[in-house]
């Protein structure tokens, strides 16, 4: 098993916006069916290191591989990676114009091609899970925040991605429809996906989570297996971190 | 919102409406009012002098009668005519204001008094004598029809099924309206574009008085006037505001007076002659300041 | 032919004359673009008010020149005014009363605008500091209420200038008549005036309109916040 | 005043045909606006190298000129240099060449409002760019645009009445005409101001009423 390749491996990336450094060279690998959960105070480039992944911000040094072929390079087609490596936004941004259903079927039907009966079918077994079934035809602006954010990573999962990409998706819901989008994530983990969650629920990254990252300034201070993070941080930065949580 | 829209509008509609009415129903007792009014005025003719300028409408692209040429002086023979209009009223020939106007604003500038007298051209029509005053003449004319030479237009007939350009407010545009309203016509506020549009080749023809089709084809020796007289011969005077008696008498007896020094034919050399050519002959065109029997 | 067709311009005074009557029609602008504003501003405060009974006269007049076309009410206030009320208006007048009339209308809607798109929250927080009323119009509301306004009132005047091309149809003699005049008198001698005149004051439009929208658009970027 | 009503009802069928044309005249040039709008406005989204930089001169061009010398310029100077062109077809190319750049400019500023996060969404779900056109942007960009078109549907219509400069018998022309041949100044005025209330009145309120409906089908609060 361990023999095997790792799914994504990053290699020394840097980010700068002009003269201002936002990754200094991160290097991270992910083993195929990890939960990883990226810890950090506001602006530490956890967001950012996401959005790199995804290809949404142009990379200045490094390297990412995924399953060992690089994604930095002209030729990348981010359209392909994109197939293989989901993502959910904080703001959840279903297309308001589109219902439920077409905004999850829009990608595997346009931009895949898969027969429609196929991707209608697991669709709707997707809602099932996430208990929106009875939602399909609705608008967007007919449901909540929540449940929303249920269906951005409902239609992120049809378009059966390798990796999934959680950047804050609770960060602007109310505290009350937290649990029911954290819940869908952890499904997901127990079913084996693999995963990169930012994230400010600490109870939920120590429960759902397999390694942690803590971030901070665009560097990674500390990476080290969730249980033991939590219990011992190594480093003094990620302490202090832990502890101002903690009132 | 929207209710409070459609309403101002339907106020603003009624209220556009309730005002003509009114005004149609008060007005028929105290009709003419406008222009019982430059009657009741002291005099025009003091008012004139009073002012020190005399106000004269001319047209400013209608070469040789009036333009403006490359210095941007008034010129032609209208011009002439208003020149002397001012020396003989005020003393000086350059005390004259030149209100430059389209064809069709002749009668407006004269009713909304913007101008004392029109010396544009102006053809004597019945439709135009309702409107306002002419005095005597100083030119006569018909409506000429000019057309490419390799397409020359020798009779109405001819003109059936094709366009024909005529400057808007002319006689030209009356005389096909009412009597070839089968003809198509392409009408423009100004001979600038009218004679433009011909030479573009937006008609077959261009109908206009054909004392300035002359002089216009003679300098321009593609196009001929291959069909010179159409309808009856009318005359060309000077027009003042409905009414104005007083100036309309001074004109009159200044008309006679120049046409006793035979100032039109002098004019006609200065002005008209250097366009026309000698195929044309004076006494074609002008009329020495009265109706010829 | 064409090459020869533009020393028009150099020909006696015309490209003078072209200049004068540009002077003319920027005159009629500029003249009516200072009344609209100081007219505007006060009829755009007063539309400000919730009275209904203040708003519906204002909203009619705006609408009015919202939905006749300019040239409409050129021709309305040309020929109508002089020939039924006894009244003696120079076509110039005629304009400046037109252009005035509606760029007042319009610029009242900008400043009504400004003011009221202001967000609520900053006259409850100047409220809730204590600031006198003349205090928050003068720290608070009119500063910012300025910034909002001035970009699309440099483009109202952009419009007005433009606008002022349609002078000519009820008899200015404005740049465009000017030019009519110089293609009349030289059509033989050069056949191409006309393209060489109208595009000459195609350009001299251009010429004033693109600093005046280049310098609104660059406001409204540095004021976009 | 005087009005001669017997007079009116004689030239009624004059403005009608004016009216049709006008109405016409709008309609065509309005589309074409439109087409013409769409492309530019794409081209600037997405700056496209080269086109967008033509697609910005032509629209400083367009905008910061006046349409009656456009038309001049189309209608006398250009069959001078061999192109003549009807005063109908000048008239559409002259509408669509102004209306375009105004076009582009609600349609650009329309695509810029649409959340980034719609635009990353979209493209974290390996939309392509004419896709993420024809699903997200577009459709949204529509309703922010609404306001904006309609003012703009609205001034292009009456920038037809400056059609009369170059011969065309629409609305404002025929008026002239009329005045110049039978001096009813007062009525053909009149009738003038009423044609363009009969178009120009139901538009607004239609499109008033567009505006509404397309705020509150997309964004319903």
């Amino acid at each position: 098993m361990s023999e095997q390749v790792p799914i994504l491996q990053v290699k020394k990336l840097v980010k700068t916006y002009g003269d201002k450094p936002v990754l200094n060279g991160i290097d991270l690998v992910v083993e195929k069916g990890k939960v990883i959960a990226i810890l950090g105070p506001s602006g530490c480039g956890k967001s950012t290191f996401l959005r790199c992944l995804n290809g949404l911000e142009e990379v200045q040094g490094g390297d990412i591989l995924l399953e060992s072929e690089s994604l930095i390079s002209k030729s990348t087609d981010w359209r392909n990676v994109r197939q293989r490596i989901g993502m959910v936004f904080q703001s959840y941004d279903l297309f308001p114009n589109l219902t439920v259903m077409e905004n999850i079927l829009l990608s595997p039907l346009k931009v895949q091609k898969r027969p429609r009966q196929e991707v209608e079918a697991q669709a709707r077994e997707l809602l099932e899970r996430v208990g929106l079934a009875d939602r399909a035809n609705d608008y967007p602006r007919q449901l909540s925040g929540g449940q929303k954010q249920r269906i951005a990573i409902v239609r992120a999962l049809c378009i059966n991605p390798d990796i999934m990409l959680f950047d804050e998706v609770t960060a602007s819901l109310d505290p009350e429809m937290v649990r029911e989008v954290l819940d869908v994530i952890a499904q997901l983990a127990d079913q084996g996906m693999t995963m990169l969650i930012v994230t400010h629920e600490m109870n939920f990254a120590r429960l759902v989570a397999d390694e942690v990252i803590f971030m901070d300034k665009g560097n990674i201070h500390e990476h080290a297996p969730a249980e033991r993070f939590f219990s011992d941080p190594q480093t003094e930065r990620a302490q202090q971190f832990l502890n101002i949580l903690q009132f | 919102m929207k209710k409070r829209i459609i309403l101002s509008f339907l106020a603003a509609l009624t209220a556009i409406v309730l005002a003509a009415c009114g005004n149609s129903d008060t007005d028929s007792g105290t009709a003419d009012n406008a222009s019982g009014n430059s009657e009741e005025t002291a005099s025009a003719i003091d008012e004139i002098k009073e002012r020190g300028t005399l106000r004269v409408a001319v047209f400013s692209d209608k070469p040789p009668f009036g333009y403006v040429d490359s210095n941007g002086e008034n010129q032609g023979y209208d011009v002439v005519l208003a020149k002397r209009l001012a020396k003989d009223l005020l003393g000086d020939e350059s005390k004259v204001e030149y209100v430059l106007t389209e064809a069709q604003a002749r009668v407006d500038l004269l009713k909304s008094d913007k101008v004392d007298v029109v010396l544009a051209n102006f053809t004597v029509t019945p439709e135009r004598q309702e409107q306002v005053d002419f005095a005597n003449p100083y030119m006569k004319v018909a409506i000429g029809v000019v057309s490419p030479n390799t397409a020359p237009i020798e009779s109405v007939g001819q003109l059936e099924g094709k366009k024909v350009i005529v400057t808007k407010g002319t006689t030209a545009e009356t005389y096909f309206m009412k009597n070839h309203p089968e003809i198509e016509l392409v009408k423009y506020d100004q001979n600038t574009e009218a004679f433009e549009a011909l030479k573009d080749g937006r008609g077959d023809a261009m109908a206009q008085d054909n004392a300035l089709l002359f002089g216009w084809a003679n300098e321009n020796p593609d196009f001929t006037v291959a069909l010179s007289s159409l309808g009856d011969l009318d005359y060309i005077a000077p027009a003042v505001q409905k009414g104005n008696t007083e100036l309309l008498e001074w004109l009159n007896t200044e008309l006679e007076a120049l046409g006793g020094e035979q100032f039109f034919h002098k004019a006609y050399d200065e002005t008209l002659k250097p366009a026309f050519g000698e195929n044309i002959s004076a006494d074609d065109v002008v009329v020495e300041g009265k109706r010829e029997e | 032919m064409l090459n020869s067709g533009i020393s028009i311009l150099f020909e006696g005074i015309n490209l003078q004359r072209l200049l004068l009557g540009l002077l003319v029609t920027l005159r009629v602008a500029s003249i009516a673009v200072v009344i609209s504003i100081v007219v505007g501003i006060i009829i755009g405060v007063i539309r400000t008010s919730k009275n209904k009974l203040v708003q519906l006269p204002f909203r009619i007049y705006l609408e009015l020149f919202r939905i006749i076309p300019i040239l409409v009410w050129l021709f309305v206030i040309y020929y109508i005014v002089p020939a039924n009320f006894d009244i003696n208006l120079s076509s110039e007048v005629v304009a400046l009363i037109v252009f005035s009339l509606w760029g007042t209308a319009e610029m009242s809607d900008i400043v009504r605008g400004a003011i009221i798109s202001l967000p609520k929250h900053q006259v409850e927080s100047s409220k809730a500091l204590g600031l006198s009323p003349v205090q928050m119009y003068r720290y608070v509301l009119i500063p910012q209420a300025t910034k909002r306004s001035i970009p699309p009132m440099i483009n109202l005047i952009t419009r007005m200038i433009k606008t002022t091309a349609l002078l000519t149809m009820i008899g200015v003699i404005e740049v465009i008549k000017v030019g009519q005049q110089i293609i009349e008198v030289n059509n033989l001698e050069y056949p191409s005036a006309s393209f060489w005149i109208y595009g000459i004051i195609f350009l001299m439009y251009f010429c004033i309109c693109f600093p005046l929208s280049r310098f609104s658009r660059k406001l409204e970027r540095k004021w976009a916040t | 005043m005087t009005f001669d009503w017997q007079y009116m009802i004689d030239v009624l069928p004059h403005y009608k045909t004016a009216l049709w044309l006008t109405l016409k005249l709008a309609f065509i040039g309005i589309v074409f606006a439109i087409l013409v709008g769409l492309i530019c406005s794409i081209i600037q989204y997405f700056k496209i190298k080269a086109l967008s930089n033509i697609v910005q001169v032509y629209l400083e061009i367009a905008r910061n000129t006046p349409l009656l010398i456009q038309l001049f310029f189309l209608y006398y100077g250009l069959p001078k240099v061999g192109i003549t062109l009807s005063g109908e077809v000048c008239g559409i190319i002259g509408l669509t060449f102004l209306g375009g750049s105004y076009m582009a400019e609600v349609f650009r500023s329309g695509m810029e409002a649409v959340a980034k996060s719609q635009v990353e969404t979209g493209k974290a779900i390996g939309l392509s760019n004419l896709q993420l056109m024809r699903y997200v942007i577009i459709p949204q960009a529509f309703s922010y645009s609404v306001p904006g078109f309609s003012a703009n549907c609205i001034f292009l219509l009456k920038e037809t009445s400056v059609f009369s400069g170059i011969a065309i018998l629409e609305l404002t022309n025929t008026t002239k005409n009329l005045m110049g041949i039978f001096y009813k100044t007062n009525e053909a005025l009149f009738m003038l101001v009423v044609g363009y209330l009969i178009i120009l009145l139901p538009l607004t309120i239609f499109l008033t009423w567009l505006e509404r409906r397309v705020r509150h089908a997309e964004f319903g609060n």
